[in-house]
C-alpha cells in the first residue's frame, strides 16, 4: 500500500482517498496483465521469443499471452529494427490499437535506428509512434528487457485514470507527420560513430 | 583454370572479352550483344551443362570512368565447376540487360533486386518490379555511387513518403485486378490510376 | 480442381410412361447453371506482422474457397541496407554487419565474411582457428535448426517443441557468451583469425552439450516423426523435383529434401571439412515432411562434428602473426614502436585489400551463404554482396504453394526456413 | 418437488446476470475513441482491399448442415443412457425395449448418411 499514502497536495481527503483506491485498482490490474503485442522484425524478435521461453518466462510478469492482432493487444513491442517499408504498417496497428495502450521500443534500432544511418530506416520509432520505454542493447538481454518491462509497469501504476489527455487518440497531422518535420529531422540527426561515416573509399 | 574458358572462346570468338583467372576463380567479360546466347550455350550443350545459377548481380565503380558490371555466378553440379560471367555497361547510358528467367527460374527474384538497387532493367523479365523498396520509391536507386548513403530527401519527407504511400505502393496492379474491387477503391485513387499516374504523391503543404 | 455437379431430382405428380411418377432434374450445383455464383476469387495478406510469417514476409493471397489459387508475395519490409553500409565500412568493421542478416545463425556468417576477405587478401589461417570456425559453424547449425524446428511445430500446433527446442538454445547461447560475450551477435571473426580463444570451461561445456543434446533431438523425434497429425499436415505438400530444384537455383535442407545431394563441405570443402567424418542427409520426394527429416539429421550430423572437433583441437595461436592484418597484442604495442605503429595503421586505416574481388559460400543452416567481394585497393570494399539462400529459397514458394489449402500454405512457408534480416538484406 | 434443482438455478441465475453485467457494463462504462484507422478491418498491417463479403461455394453449409443433424443425434442420446442402465424399475419400459427403440432411430439417421455418402455430399474438392 506504499502508492497511496504519496498522494499530496489534493484538496479533499475523501476524494482523493477514492480516486487514489481506484487508480491503485485499476492500474495495478492493468500493470500486471499487459498482452504483449510482439511486432517482432529482426534480431531482437529472437531474443524476445528467448525471452519468452521458459528460460526468462515472460508469464511471471502476467504477459503470458502473446496476442498476435491488435485488438486485444496492450502494450506493442517493437521488436526490432523499422524499415521504411515497414513505417506505414506499425502505424497502422498502433492506431488500430484500443486505448489504453503503451509501446515499448526494444532495442537500438528501433529506438535510434542503431547502426542502420542509411535510406532504409527509420531513425527511431518514435518518429511514427508515440514511445513509453526504450529499452537500449543490441539486442537488449532479456533481463534488460524485462527491467524495460518493469518500467512500464511503474508508469502504468503512477498514471491518472481520470485524466483524458493520457488517453487520447493523437492521429497523423494533416502533413501526414506525428511530429512537425523539424523536430522529425532534428531526432533523426546522426551521432556518435555514424557521424564519422565520410565518403565509401 | 576452368577449361568451359577455353570452350567458350572457341565457340564464340571476339564476343569474348578478356578471361581472368585469379584465386581460383575464372572470369569471362563477354559483350552485352551476345551475352543471352553465351549463357545459352553454358547452360544446354551437353559438355558445359551450368544447370545451377548461383546469383546474379550487378557492380558499380567508385570512379566513374569505370563500367557498370553485371555478374552471372554460374555452377555445374555435375562437374563442380563455378564460372563467372560479367558485362560491362557504360553508368550513364542505358542500363539494359536480356533477362535468363526462362533458362533459370531462380534468377527471376535476383534479376528484381539487381533492378530495385542498380537500375539496371533486364528485358524479357516477366514481371520487373521493385522487390525491397516499396514500388512508389521516388529517391531512385539506392546501390549506385551517387546515390548518397543516407538517401536524397530529408528524414522528415522520408518518413513523411512512407507513411503517406499510396496503397498501389503496396499492392500490385495485378493484385487490384484480382480483387475485382476496382469500385470498392477510394474514389481519389480511382481517377488516378485511370490517370495512369502512379508516382509520387502530392505534397501536402 | 474439377467442378462436381450433384443430380438432383424432384419428383412431382404427373407420372411418365411407366406409371413412375416423373421425375424433374434440379440444376443442384450452381457453378453449372451460372458460374457467376460459383463465388469470385477472395484476396488476403498474410501480412508483414502475422505469426506464422517467421518475420516480416508479406504474402498476398488469392482464395477460392479455401484453396490457394496464387500466391504473390512481398518481401522488403526488413530491407536495412546492408551492402551499402559495407562499402563505408572496413573489413573487420563489416563482421558485426554479419551477425544482423541472418541473426539464428550469427558465428556462421561471420566466418562466411572473413572466409571471402581472407580469399581476397591470400591469408592463409592457423590449425587451430580452422578448427574452432567449424566449431562456431556447427553450433550455428544447431541453434538455427532449433529456431526453425520450434517455430514451425507451433505452426502446425505443437507448442512443447518448442520450449524443449529453446532449452537448448539457451546452453548454446550460453556457450557463445563465454566466447565471444554476446548470446546472439556474436562478431566473432577477424581477417586472419578470430576474436578471442576459448576459454577451459568451454571446450568442457560442450562436450557435455555433445553428450547430452541428441536426447533432448530424440524426444522431438519421437513426438513429431510419427505422428499422425504431423505426418498428415506435412507428406506430399508443397513437392519439389530435383529438376525445379535446380532451376530454382534452390540450396541447403531445400535442395537436398528434393533429392540433390549436393552440400557446399562435401563438394566445395572449407575449412578443412573433407576431414570430418559426417554424412548428408538427403530426401526422395522433396516435400515439407522430406525437409523435417533432413534437418533433423542434420542435428544429429552437426553434433557428431562438434564431437570429432573438439577431440581433434590443436592447441597454438589462433590469429595468423602478419602485423599488417592482425592486431599486435597490447603488451607488445605499448613498448615497442613497430607493434605500436601497426596498431595505429590498422585502427586508423584498416586493413588494406589487394585490388581484385573474391567470392567464397560456405553451408549455412539456409543454404549455400556467399560473399562477394569487389576491392579497389583501398580498406573498404567496391562492393559487397551477400548471396542470400533465403531470398533465393523463397522465390519458389509460389511454385510449390499453387493448389493447396490455406493452412498448407503456412506449413510450405515455414518449411523454406527464411529469416527475413537475410531475405531482405 | 423442484428442491434438487434450486442450487441449479441459483448457478443459472447467477451465471445470467454476470453475463450481462458485464456486457452492459463495459458497454456504458467503457469508454469510445473510435477512429477511422481503427474501425478499419485488420489485414496485418496492410490497407484493406476487396470486400470480404464474398459469396462462398455451397460445399461449406452443406458440410454445416450435415454437421448439425448427426451432432443433435448425439444429443439425443445422452439422455437416453442415463436412463438405460437403471431401467430394470418394475413398470418401467425394460432394458430390450430401450434398446430396441434407440437402434431404431440410429438406423433411421444411418440410412440418411448412407444416401448422404453416395450422393457424394463428403467428397470435399
Amino acid at each position: 500500500m506504499k502508492h497511496l499514502e504519496t498522494v499530496k497536495g489534493s484538496d479533499n481527503w475523501l476524494t482523493t482517498k477514492f480516486t487514489a483506491l481506484v487508480n491503485w485498482a485499476v492500474n495495478q490490474s492493468r500493470a500486471n496483465s499487459l498482452w504483449p503485442m510482439p511486432f517482432g522484425t529482426a534480431c531482437c524478435a529472437i531474443e524476445f521469443m528467448a525471452t519468452a521461453a521458459s528460460r526468462f518466462d515472460l508469464a511471471r510478469f502476467g504477459m503470458e499471452r502473446q496476442a498476435f492482432s491488435p485488438r486485444q493487444s496492450d502494450v506493442l513491442i517493437c521488436a526490432g529494427r523499422l524499415p521504411f517499408k515497414l513505417a506505414p504498417v506499425i502505424r497502422r496497428i498502433y492506431d488500430q490499437m484500443p486505448q489504453p495502450k503503451w509501446v515499448i521500443s526494444m532495442g537500438a534500432c528501433a529506438s535510434t535506428g542503431g547502426i542502420f544511418d542509411n535510406y532504409a530506416m527509420v531513425q527511431g520509432i518514435d518518429t511514427v509512434v508515440p514511445v513509453d520505454v526504450y529499452v537500449p542493447g543490441c539486442p537488449p538481454r532479456p533481463e534488460g528487457l524485462l527491467y524495460g518491462i518493469l518500467m512500464l509497469h511503474k508508469k502504468i501504476k503512477g498514471e491518472d485514470l481520470f485524466d483524458p489527455s493520457l488517453r487520447t487518440e493523437h492521429l497523423l497531422n494533416d502533413k501526414g507527420l506525428r511530429l512537425p518535420p523539424e523536430q522529425i529531422d532534428e531526432i533523426s540527426e546522426p551521432f556518435g560513430n555514424s557521424v564519422h561515416q565520410f565518403r565509401s573509399a | 583454370m576452368n577449361p568451359s574458358a577455353q570452350a567458350l572462346q572457341a565457340t564464340f570468338g571476339n564476343a569474348i572479352g578478356r578471361v581472368v583467372d585469379a584465386r581460383g576463380e575464372t572470369i569471362v567479360y563477354v559483350t552485352a550483344a551476345r551475352v543471352r546466347d553465351v549463357l545459352a550455350w553454358l547452360k544446354q550443350t551437353a559438355g558445359q551443362d551450368y544447370d545451377y545459377l548461383v546469383d546474379v548481380t550487378a557492380v558499380e565503380y567508385r570512379d566513374r570512368e569505370r563500367a557498370l558490371e553485371v555478374v552471372w555466378n554460374l555452377r555445374s553440379l555435375a562437374s563442380r565447376r563455378d564460372l563467372r560471367i560479367k558485362v560491362e555497361l557504360d553508368p550513364r547510358g542505358t542500363l539494359a540487360v536480356p533477362s535468363v528467367v526462362d533458362l533459370w527460374a531462380g534468377a527471376n527474384w535476383l534479376e528484381r533486386e539487381v533492378f530495385d538497387m542498380f537500375g539496371v532493367t533486364f528485358t524479357g523479365h516477366p514481371d520487373l518490379r521493385r522487390i525491397l523498396m516499396w514500388e512508389t520509391y521516388a529517391e531512385g536507386h539506392p546501390l549506385r555511387k551517387d546515390f548518397p548513403l543516407r538517401g536524397r530527401f530529408s528524414r522528415s519527407e522520408q518518413v513523411r513518403q512512407a507513411l503517406n504511400v499510396n496503397p498501389e505502393g503496396h499492392y500490385s496492379l495485378e493484385e487490384l485486378a484480382i480483387a475485382e474491387s476496382f469500385d470498392e477503391l477510394p474514389a481519389e485513387m480511382r481517377d488516378r490510376l485511370a490517370r495512369g499516374q502512379r508516382d509520387q504523391i502530392a505534397n501536402s503543404e | 480442381m474439377s467442378k462436381r455437379t450433384v443430380e438432383l431430382s424432384v419428383a412431382t405428380p404427373g407420372a411418365d410412361a411407366h406409371g413412375d411418377p416423373l421425375r424433374v432434374p434440379i440444376p443442384a450445383s450452381p457453378a453449372d447453371v451460372d458460374p457467376e455464383l460459383g463465388g469470385e476469387h477472395l484476396l488476403i495478406n498474410l501480412g508483414p506482422q502475422h505469426p506464422a510469417t517467421h518475420g516480416v514476409l508479406r504474402l498476398v493471397v488469392e482464395l477460392e474457397g479455401e484453396t490457394v489459387v496464387r500466391v504473390i508475395p512481398h518481401v522488403g519490409y526488413l530491407h536495412s541496407g546492408f551492402e551499402k553500409l559495407g562499402e563505408y565500412r572496413h573489413y573487420n568493421q563489416i563482421v558485426p554487419l554479419t551477425d544482423r542478416t541472418d541473426y539464428l545463425a550469427p558465428m556462421s556468417n561471420n566466418v562466411g565474411v572473413a572466409l571471402a576477405a581472407e580469399k581476397l587478401m591470400g591469408i592463409e589461417i592457423t590449425p587451430r582457428c580452422q578448427v574452432l570456425r567449424v566449431i562456431a559453424c556447427e553450433m550455428s547449425r544447431i541453434i538455427s535448426h532449433l529456431v526453425w524446428l520450434g517455430t514451425t511445430s507451433i505452426d502446425l500446433g505443437a507448442f512443447t517443441p518448442f520450449l524443449w527446442a529453446f532449452q537448448q538454445r539457451e546452453r548454446i547461447y550460453n556457450l557463445q557468451e563465454m566466447w565471444t560475450g554476446a548470446r546472439l551477435t556474436t562478431s566473432l571473426t577477424r581477417v586472419g583469425g578470430l576474436l578471442a580463444d576459448v576459454p577451459d570451461k568451454f571446450v568442457t561445456d560442450l562436450r557435455e552439450f555433445t553428450e547430452t543434446f541428441p536426447d533432448t533431438l530424440d524426444e522431438i523425434d519421437r513426438v513429431l516423426t510419427r505422428n499422425a497429425v504431423w505426418v498428415g499436415r506435412t507428406q506430399n505438400i508443397g513437392v519439389l523435383t530435383a529438376q525445379e530444384a535446380i532451376n530454382y537455383s534452390l540450396s541447403g535442407p531445400m535442395l537436398r529434401a528434393s533429392g540433390v545431394p549436393w552440400d557446399m563441405r562435401k563438394d566445395k570443402p572449407y575449412l578443412g571439412y573433407e576431414t570430418y567424418d559426417f554424412d548428408v542427409p538427403v530426401g526422395e520426394n522433396g516435400d515439407v515432411y522430406d525437409r523435417f527429416l533432413v534437418r533433423l539429421e542434420e542435428c544429429y550430423q552437426s553434433n557428431r562434428i562438434l564431437a570429432q572437433a573438439l577431440d581433434r583441437l590443436p592447441d597454438g595461436p589462433i590469429n595468423v602473426d602478419d602485423p599488417r592484418v592482425i592486431l599486435p597484442p597490447k603488451s607488445r604495442a605499448m613498448n615497442d614502436m613497430e607493434a605500436m605503429i601497426y596498431h595505429f595503421k590498422q585502427v586508423m586505416e584498416g586493413v588494406k585489400a589487394p585490388v581484385g574481388e573474391a567470392y567464397a559460400g560456405i553451408e549455412n543452416p539456409k543454404g549455400e551463404l556467399g560473399n562477394y567481394f569487389v576491392s579497389d585497393g583501398t580498406a573498404k570494399p567496391v562492393r559487397w554482396r551477400i548471396r542470400p539462400p533465403a531470398f533465393i529459397n523463397l522465390a519458389s514458394i509460389s511454385k510449390m504453394a499453387e493448389g493447396h489449402l490455406l493452412s498448407d500454405l503456412i506449413a510450405i512457408n515455414a518449411s523454406v526456413d527464411i529469416v527475413m534480416g537475410e531475405v531482405d538484406r | 418437488m423442484l428442491e434438487p434443482y434450486v442450487p441449479w438455478l441459483i448457478l443459472l441465475v447467477f451465471v445470467l446476470v454476470n453475463a450481462a453485467g458485464m456486457l452492459i457494463l463495459s458497454h456504458f462504462a467503457g469508454p469510445r475513441r473510435p477512429t477511422p484507422v481503427k474501425l478499419a478491418p485488420y489485414e496485418s498491417g496492410m490497407p484493406p482491399l476487396g470486400s470480404a463479403h464474398e459469396r462462398f461455394s455451397v460445399k461449406f453449409y452443406l458440410v454445416a448442415m450435415l454437421f448439425i443433424v448427426f451432432d443433435i443425434e448425439t444429443v439425443f442420446l445422452i439422455p437416453w443412457a442415463t436412463i438405460f442402465f437403471g431401467s430394470g424399475a418394475p413398470g418401467g419400459p425394460g432394458m430390450g425395449f430401450l434398446l430396441i427403440e434407440m437402434l431404431v432411430f440410429l438406423v433411421i439417421l444411418f440410412v440418411g448418411y448412407l444416401y448422404v455418402w453416395k450422393r457424394g455430399a463428403f467428397q470435399w474438392d
